[in-house]
């Protein structure tokens, strides 16, 4: 059971500083990939820039039920952060994701908007995507440690990695379609010009949009929280770990053209199925 | 089957310019696509009626600011050839220079463009970085990057001294060497293979009937191009179409991608030939007849019927540019595609809508 | 709260996102808007993102001559865009109609539909010029409360 | 078919310098004979209305009578015929584009018409 | 006290049925059903501090009980090789005939008819589905009252057919408590036959030919599941010596060869479980008026099909068989959420989403251990009252917008408030925590992670799952900012038991650690004293409304406290929402600025155009004629495997 | 100096065309020039390797003129296109876009007419 103490700083570290952080990440992402594309981008604070800026933005909407979808999307990416530095159970963490993923989609749709609307439709398709590759990784950690709690895995003595490359891999696969980074920023790209302008983000302006930016910091942390737990026993190679990973997620973005769903679907599932399958047996075996 | 109606365009992150699709899709699957077009549309081709034929180079140079220098070169051969001036052939060749590098332009953008067409943000940025040497050139030897306002009835207004052309030909070397390096990438990466083979398919049969032109008719194999018919100083240079069989978007990328290095070898060929002379002859009288004249545009086949009637001012000056050809092929290759695929394809006939619609 | 309340201030001009309209143009002020965008003058430096979304848009950049049909579609966009907002002119073309004045289908400059914040001059304006026009718009953009 | 060829331009793009030019903080001197501002030496200017009536975008209006050159700089395109026209080469183009505003702009100069002149530029005019 | 609360829950039904089929007067029909209803929920709530008990009758009201059940047995089968003739149905005929004859066998050759009594066992397992059976149905039975009346205006029929409708509707809730408390499998027999009886009445109910081909099918495929388990009583009999279910779970692992009969009886379940490949009656069954397919077809009678699984399961713990059902559970809860995803058609989204989940119940009992077993306990509690609400919901929203394709219903919130509301939490209750069938899910995942086809084919099924539920949940919700919405005027009757499913399916899902505690340990222990060998703990220890194990947790009451926070901080983002200014959508900048439709564009020769939107159905991945034929053939294989594996 | 084409009249331009398309000719474009207050010129232009021929059509206006979209598709712009400026109607238009192709209500005159303006209106029906 958890102290007191423990509990009151996964809830400040997770609705505080996790949020900032993923800001922080965000404005050197864009950084780095200007830097990628030889140009000298934006500065390291520029996320923090835009979102305040959109705060003080005029509100616009099309219904309210919109800015409710927004505001349950945040508190649901809150929730799952401060439940991952809770060390609570990964499976649980990941479903409570799911439901900020659910009222984005839903959200998207009580507009009336075809962008929005088609927007929404690719985003369930990529939750569809992402969700099953995620599930295995999840099951093959539970197959390593005998347990899904975050703690269990803290518990290793040897780095997660090493027992599961493959899952590691299909664990980046579904993560760049989280991401929104190409090949698969297919129901609303980062910033790029797309043929659905911003697909599940059309609709929302100004303090809305702010509030799904700032969201989406927390799904960075998360993201970045589940690629670190696989080399969980020294905080430099998670620190490393998580670098690398990241980089290479920049690095796919600026050498990969946007694919479509069908494409996605596909060859997410036949290449993550495959590698699970294997990966999974060789721990069962 | 429930069907998705909606808008694709006026404005539209992925179009540069306004064009209107109404697009029917079934799971994304285009049934239907219905153009609408008009948001350009100006009626300068009027113009000619209170502005003399001087002062239409000007304005015909911005029926389209990416290939405005042949649009003025071309309205300037009709216009001579209609008075029967003979332009010297300093300015022939000069001509052919700033055409050839306005292709290159015209062509790095597109190709910038078509990269952002199917979301690859990093080519297109390399793209247009290479082309700001192109623009550079523009500028410093016209006066400005994108309107370059060389031609004239009777010749060219602005010469290339010898220092300018060895510098030319440098920063063509390395546009040139970086333009190569992104070989594999524009036509051979996995993604982008996969976003462009087989995706839009006109066949050669289909190119003829619809009046296809330039690098759309060329991408389906049927080698047709303007400069065949030597006009300016082509004759005196080494040149052969550039044509792929396939008919799809990557077809039409390929010859594009080809022929940017065939202009960057054309401009080295003119600057290498380039002879001493006059830049332009006095011209005297006033336009009479009709003439039709066609040059190659970095889109296709665009084509002046002029008519005038002894008067400062042209009875009629139409313009025939190639998007507008390409548009009956664009509205045919549509149905079918994924609304993924909708930009790609209509990238890939590079459209200029202000050149359609005038 | 006031801390925040500057933030939030201060940060609208680090912060434009701007939205580019051809509005029957000839592509010249066009590519000279995307050129902007591209490494050689990276406006992202400033934090200057080409949204392609009027909701999402803060500077509406306007080039060409408005004409019966887009000029619909021009008031549209301008409509959709929240408060604060500004509108910057580029071009001849959009400044007063340029060297199509006479054409037949052609109203005249963007400020005969929605009112401008700036205007450069030039056919077509430098993409340092567009830059300066942007940061002209700036300027205003944070003078502008939210109305 | 192949993987990721661009890996080797983005990864030197990344280690190379950067290709963005700092403007604003460093403005590049302008190419020769660009064609940027359009400006008016009124001093040398003969009112003969050359300019005016050879503007493809007829932007320019020249009052002799009161020794008036006006240019719409909003309307002008910066083509250079009125420069290539003019008899006394009073009209040049700057090499720096004509700065922003925010509101609308009318260059409007005087100068005093040469009396002596006036005859010529008259003929001049006529004979165009 | 047993034997009243038994002659309530059993008997009374019946009664009430005949009363309900004689009386012609409507309020005193309407009355009945009411009162039935609320008496059976009491008797229901009631039975929880009786549990577990064992009981036997050997009498009622003076009559022999076993010899009764014994010749009603014959004479429904007659009844049914009387419809099979009726229908021209071979099939029917041949498996009618043939299970009289094999029932005359076992009866008269095989028995010893000394213990002529009927013996009924309540255990926690039965408990919850009486608790299910009697609540959600009875609230069913009385949103039915107005359902039926709109349903009958709406055919212009001139005498009303309700008397025989509510009549075979309540007799159906005595028979499945009976089902679910019999320890008998021979009873247990005669009540799955009546079932499928009344399914066959109640889908041909309209006597359209669609209905009646409907009906005539789901008759036949029942036919087959009682032959199934009749043969599998058969062989109980010859192996074991016994039809006492708690008997033979307890002989069964001892006689490894018992498995044969328990994949028999698995079968049956299937079948009446519309597990793939027998899922077309179900499908078929939904031309019945709602309340039949919110009844029937997914909170009551098919539950009956993975109560019999789970029921058996103690007797086949860690064998081949249980592999295989739980691969089969897992293949069908994956095979019919991808065909779900292909429907427009609410009630086949609603039909193939009971079978995935009943599937998912069958995986559940097929990995047979006690968090499994956790999980699809909840499972059944929570999709039968999601379920329930979501079927009222459909069948209310049916008679108002005159059609069953969720197309239709873009934009329904502003025509329908409550009940589109209403909708939606339904679908929300079913996909997302902290609600009771996502933790189902949590637990059959968690617990099955460590098999791993069985877990690849349960992530891409939940997934599948969250697709075709969340965009239908989206569309309805679809309206403008201010004004246009109309306030929603709804019958008593109607409004207050789709009120009551929506609060059960909210607060149940609060009360989960508690039902744990009350049921599911219980149960686990229940199944230990059945097979004494399993040694089976409680999976989950609950404390401070969590539930928690060495292998994960499930936070219930802080989540809940998070939704109601939130919810309470939502409903003040709503309010201050309302002062946004109200913009028009994006339509590329076209939006028409004089068509009186907001969402029209200017389209091709200026004429305004309407947007559409539409789902995507994946039709050219996904068709779903050739994905049922793949699904089938696959299915087949499985089921052959899981008898031959039996043997 | 006119430049080389072959007079054709509304009855043969069908035929004519159709047997260019045969001969395997590209359709280029087609020119509306507005000659006096009575006449439009109409010129089709075609092409194949790179050799041009040009159809003359001299049609009185206010009369319909036979499209030749159903044999070249292609044409269906163009001829809208002289629908919309010169108010000149195309009998059988495979995709008409009734006079706005271009021009919005707003527009009511067909502006590329020298001679005399033709009432829209009139000229569509």
């Amino acid at each position: 059971m958890m102290s007191i103490l423990g509990f009151l700083l996964a809830l400040v570290v997770g609705v505080f500083v996790a949020p900032i952080l993923g800001g922080l990440i965000t404005g050197l992402d864009r950084r780095i990939t200007a830097r990628i594309q030889s140009r000298l981008g934006p500065p390291i604070l520029q996320p923090f820039y835009d979102v305040a800026k959109l705060l003080g933005k005029e509100k616009l909407l099309n219904n309210s039920w919109q800015a409710f979808c927004a505001y349950v999307y945040l508190v649901a990416a809150a929730t799952s952060v401060v439940l991952f530095f809770m060390q609570s159970d990964l499976l649980l963490i990941f479903f409570v994701q799911a439901v900020g993923a659910v009222f984005l989609v839903i959200g998207a749709m009580s507009v009336p908007s075809p962008y929005s609307q088609i927007g929404a439709q690719r985003e369930l398709i990529q939750v569809l995507t992402y969700e099953p590759l995620l599930v295995l990784v999840l099951a093959g950690i539970y197959v390593h440690t005998g347990t899904f709690k975050i703690s269990g895995i803290y518990a290793l003595e040897e780095p997660m990695l090493l027992k599961l490359p493959l899952l590691f891999l299909v664990l980046g696969y579904a993560l760049t379609i989280k991401l929104r980074k190409s090949p698969f920023d297919i129901s609303a790209s980062a910033h790029a010009h797309q043929e659905i302008v911003r697909g599940v983000y059309t609709e929302f302006s100004g303090p809305y949009l702010a509030i799904l930016e700032i969201a989406h910091f927390y799904e960075v942390i998360l993201i970045l929280g589940l690629v670190s737990l696989f080399w969980s026993t020294s905080f430099v190679g998670m620190l490393v770990l998580v670098a690398l990973t990241y980089l290479a997620e920049i690095l796919v973005d600026n050498v990969s053209s946007r694919m479509t769903w069908r494409w996605m679907v596909t060859s997410a599932w036949a290449v993550g199925l495959t590698l699970t399958l294997i990966n999974l047996l060789s721990l069962t075996m | 089957m429930a069907q998705t109606i909606l808008p694709f365009g006026p404005q539209h992150p992925v179009l540069p310019e306004p064009i209107h699709l109404k697009l029917t899709v079934e799971d994304e699957i285009v049934v239907d696509a219905l153009p609408a077009l008009g948001y350009v549309h100006r009626g300068l081709e009027k113009l000619c009626d209170i502005r003399d034929y001087n002062q239409m180079v000007q304005i015909v140079e911005r029926v389209c600011g990416i290939c405005s220098k042949i649009h003025a070169m071309c309205y300037c051969q009709g216009i001579e050839e209609m008075m029967g001036v003979e332009v010297p052939d300093r300015a022939k060749f000069l001509r052919v220079i700033w055409s050839e590098l306005h292709r290159v332009h015209s062509h790095l953008l597109w190709l910038g463009l078509f990269a952002d067409a199917f979301g690859f943000e990093a080519l297109f940025y390399q793209f247009w970085k290479i082309r700001e040497k192109v623009m550079d050139i523009n500028e410093a030897t016209t006066g400005n990057r994108v309107i370059v306002s060389v031609n004239q009835v009777g010749g060219v207004r602005r010469d290339l001294s010898a220092e300018q052309l060895r510098w030319i030909d440098a920063e063509l070397k390395v546009v040139e060497a970086q333009v190569r390096a992104l070989r594999a990438t524009t036509l051979d990466d996995y993604t982008v293979k996969k976003r462009t083979k087989g995706i839009g398919v006109l066949s050669s049969a289909q190119a003829m009937e619809l009046g296809a032109a330039g690098p759309t008719l060329r991408g389906s194999g049927v080698a047709q191009d303007m400069r065949q018919l030597k006009y300016a100083a082509f004759d005196r240079l080494d040149f052969q179409p550039i044509s792929y069989p396939d008919g799809d978007s990557w077809s039409r990328c390929a010859v594009r991608y080809d022929e940017t290095l065939q202009s960057i070898d054309l401009v080295r060929q003119a600057m290498a030939r380039l002879p001493e002379g006059e830049l332009s002859v006095k011209v005297k009288g006033k336009p009479e007849g009709e003439v039709v004249t066609r040059v190659e545009q970095p889109r296709g086949e665009l084509l002046y019927y002029l008519k005038g009637n002894g008067t400062n001012n042209l009875d009629r000056c139409r313009i025939r540019t190639p998007t507008f050809a390409n548009i009956p092929p664009l509205v045919v290759m549509l149905p079918g595609l994924e609304l993924a695929d909708v930009p790609v394809v209509v990238l890939s006939i590079d459209p200029c809508i202000s050149c359609t619609e005038r | 709260m006031q801390a925040i309340l500057d933030f939030i201030k201060s940060s609208r001009i680090k912060s434009p996102w701007l939205m580019h309209f051809d509005c029957g143009s000839c592509n010249g002020c066009d590519i000279e808007t995307l050129a902007c965008l591209t490494p050689v003058y990276d406006v992202e430096r400033f934090g200057i993102v080409n949204v392609g979304n009027p909701k999402h848009a803060d500077i509406l950049i306007v080039s060409g001559t408005v004409n019966h049909r887009n000029k619909k579609v021009l008031a549209n966009l301008y409509e959709q865009m929240p408060h604060p907002k500004v509108v910057v002119a580029i071009g001849a073309c959009g400044l007063s109609g340029g060297v199509f004045r006479e054409a037949p289908n052609v109203v005249g400059g963007i400020d005969k539909v929605i009112p401008v914040d700036a205007y450069v001059p030039g056919c077509p304006p430098k993409p340092e010029a567009i830059i300066d026009g942007v940061v002209l718009g700036l300027q205003k953009f944070a003078e502008k409360s939210l109305a | 078919m192949r993987l990721g060829p661009m890996v080797p331009t983005v990864v030197k793009n990344l280690i190379s310098k950067k290709s963005t030019r700092p403007y604003p903080f460093v403005v590049r001197e302008p190419f020769p004979d660009q064609r940027g501002e359009l400006y008016c030496d009124i001093e040398q200017c003969i009112f003969c209305g050359t300019c005016a009536r050879k503007c493809p975008s007829q932007c320019i209006t020249v009052d002799k009578e009161q020794g008036l050159w006006i240019c719409d700089p909003f309307a002008c395109v910066y083509c250079g015929t009125c420069e290539e026209v003019c008899p006394t080469h009073c009209l040049h183009h700057k090499g720096a584009w004509r700065p922003v505003a925010g509101e609308r702009q009318m260059i409007e100069m005087k100068g005093t018409p040469p009396k002596k002149k006036k005859k010529d530029a008259a003929k001049d005019a006529a004979a165009e | 006290m047993h034997s009243t609360l038994m002659f309530i829950l059993i008997v009374l039904p019946f009664l009430a049925a005949i009363a309900c089929a004689v009386v012609p007067v409507k309020q005193v029909r309407s009355a009945v059903v009411v009162v039935t209803g609320a008496l059976l929920v009491v008797a229901s709530l009631l039975l929880i501090g009786k549990v577990p008990f064992e009981t036997s009758f050997t009498s009622m009201a003076g009559l022999p009980l076993a010899s009764m059940t014994q010749l009603a047995d014959f004479l429904l089968l007659g009844f049914v090789l009387f419809l099979g003739w009726k229908h021209k149905h071979l099939g029917i005929k041949i498996l009618a005939g043939a299970q009289l004859v094999i029932l005359f066998a076992l009866e008269a050759f095989m028995m010893d008819h000394h213990a002529a009594s009927m013996a009924f066992v309540a255990d926690p397992l039965s408990l919850t589905l009486v608790l299910i059976i009697s609540i959600v149905g009875s609230i069913i039975c009385i949103h039915a009252i107005p359902y039926m009346d709109n349903h009958e205006h709406h055919l212009h029929l001139t005498i009303s057919r309700q008397p025989r409708f509510f009549a075979w509707l309540v007799v159906l809730l005595g028979t499945m408590n009976a089902l679910v408390l019999t320890n008998d499998l021979l009873a247990f027999y005669f009540f799955f036959e009546l079932t499928t009886l009344c399914s066959y009445m109640l889908i041909g109910h309209d006597g359209t030919e669609e209905a009646t081909n409907n009906s005539v099918r789901a008759l036949y495929l029942g036919s087959m599941g009682g032959l199934a388990l009749l043969l599998g009583a058969v062989f109980f009999q010859n192996m074991l010596g016994s039809l006492e279910i708690q008997e033979i779970i307890k002989l069964a692992p001892s006689a490894g060869y018992a498995m044969l009969p328990m994949a028999l009886l698995c079968v049956a379940a299937f079948v009446k479980s519309a597990q793939a490949p027998f899922q077309s009656w179900l499908l078929g069954a939904m031309v019945a008026p709602t309340p039949t397919s919110a009844l029937l077809h997914s909170s009551t009678m098919v539950k009956a099909g993975v109560y019999l699984v789970l029921r058996m399961a103690p007797g086949f713990v860690d064998t081949t068989l249980s592999t295989y059902v739980a691969l089969f559970g897992a293949f069908t809860f994956l095979a019919t959420a991808l065909l779900a995803v292909s429907q427009s058609n609410a009630k086949r989204i609603l039909a193939y989403s009971t079978v995935s989940n009943l599937g998912l119940i069958i995986a559940c009992a097929g990995i047979n251990t006690p968090a499994a077993t956790a999980a699809a306990l909840f499972l059944i509690i929570f999709h039968a009252v999601s379920k329930a609400l979501l079927f009222l919901c459909v069948g209310t929203i049916e008679q108002r917008i005159e059609s069953r394709d969720i197309e239709d219903m873009h934009g329904l919130f502003v025509r329908m408030p409550v009940t589109a509301s209403l909708a939606v939490i339904g679908v929300l209750t079913m996909i997302l925590p902290p609600f009771g069938m996502l933790m189902g899910k949590w637990m059959a995942i968690e617990s099955a992670a460590a098999n791993v086809p069985v877990i690849m084919m349960l992530a891409l099924g939940s997934a599948i799952t969250l697709l075709y539920w969340a965009r239908w949940a989206g569309l309805l919700m679809s309206h403008p900012l201010q004004g246009g919405v109309t306030p929603e005027v709804q019958p008593k009757l109607t409004k207050y038991p789709l009120v009551a499913l929506c609060g059960g399916a909210v607060l149940l899902s609060l009360l989960s650690p508690w039902i744990y505690s009350a049921l599911i340990v219980p149960m686990i222990d229940m199944v230990n004293l059945a097979n004494p060998q399993a040694m089976f703990e409680a999976p989950y220890v609950t404390s401070k409304g969590m539930l928690g194990a060495d292998s994960g947790v499930f936070p219930v009451a802080p989540l809940f406290l998070v939704l109601i926070v939130g919810m309470f901080l939502g409903l003040r983002v709503l309010k201050n929402a309302q002062g946004a200014r109200e913009a028009s959508i994006y339509l590329a900048g076209a939006q028409s600025r004089t068509a009186q439709t907001p969402d029209s564009f200017v389209g091709p020769v200026n004429q305004p155009v309407k947007v559409a939107n539409a789902n995507y159905y994946l039709t050219r991945l996904l068709p779903e004629g050739k994905v049922t034929c793949w699904v089938n053939t696959a299915a087949v294989l499985l089921a052959l495997l899981l008898v031959v594996g039996g043997l | 100096m006119p430049i080389p084409t072959k007079q054709v009249t509304k009855e043969t331009l069908v035929a004519e065309v159709l047997q260019l398309k045969n001969a395997g000719w590209r359709i280029v474009t087609a020119t509306c020039v507005d000659l006096n207050e009575n006449e439009f010129d109409l010129i089709y232009h075609f092409d194949k390797d790179l050799q041009m021929e040009h159809l003359r059509l001299t049609v009185p206006k206010g009369a319909p003129v036979p499209s030749i979209s159903g044999v070249y598709l292609a044409a269906f712009l163009v001829e809208n296109e002289i629908q919309d400026q010169f108010g000149l109607c195309f009998d059988g238009l495979a995709l008409n876009f009734a006079n706005h192709l271009y021009l919005d209500d707003e527009v009511a005159t067909t502006p590329f007419c020298k001679f005399g303006v033709v009432r829209k209106t009139a000229a569509a029906e």
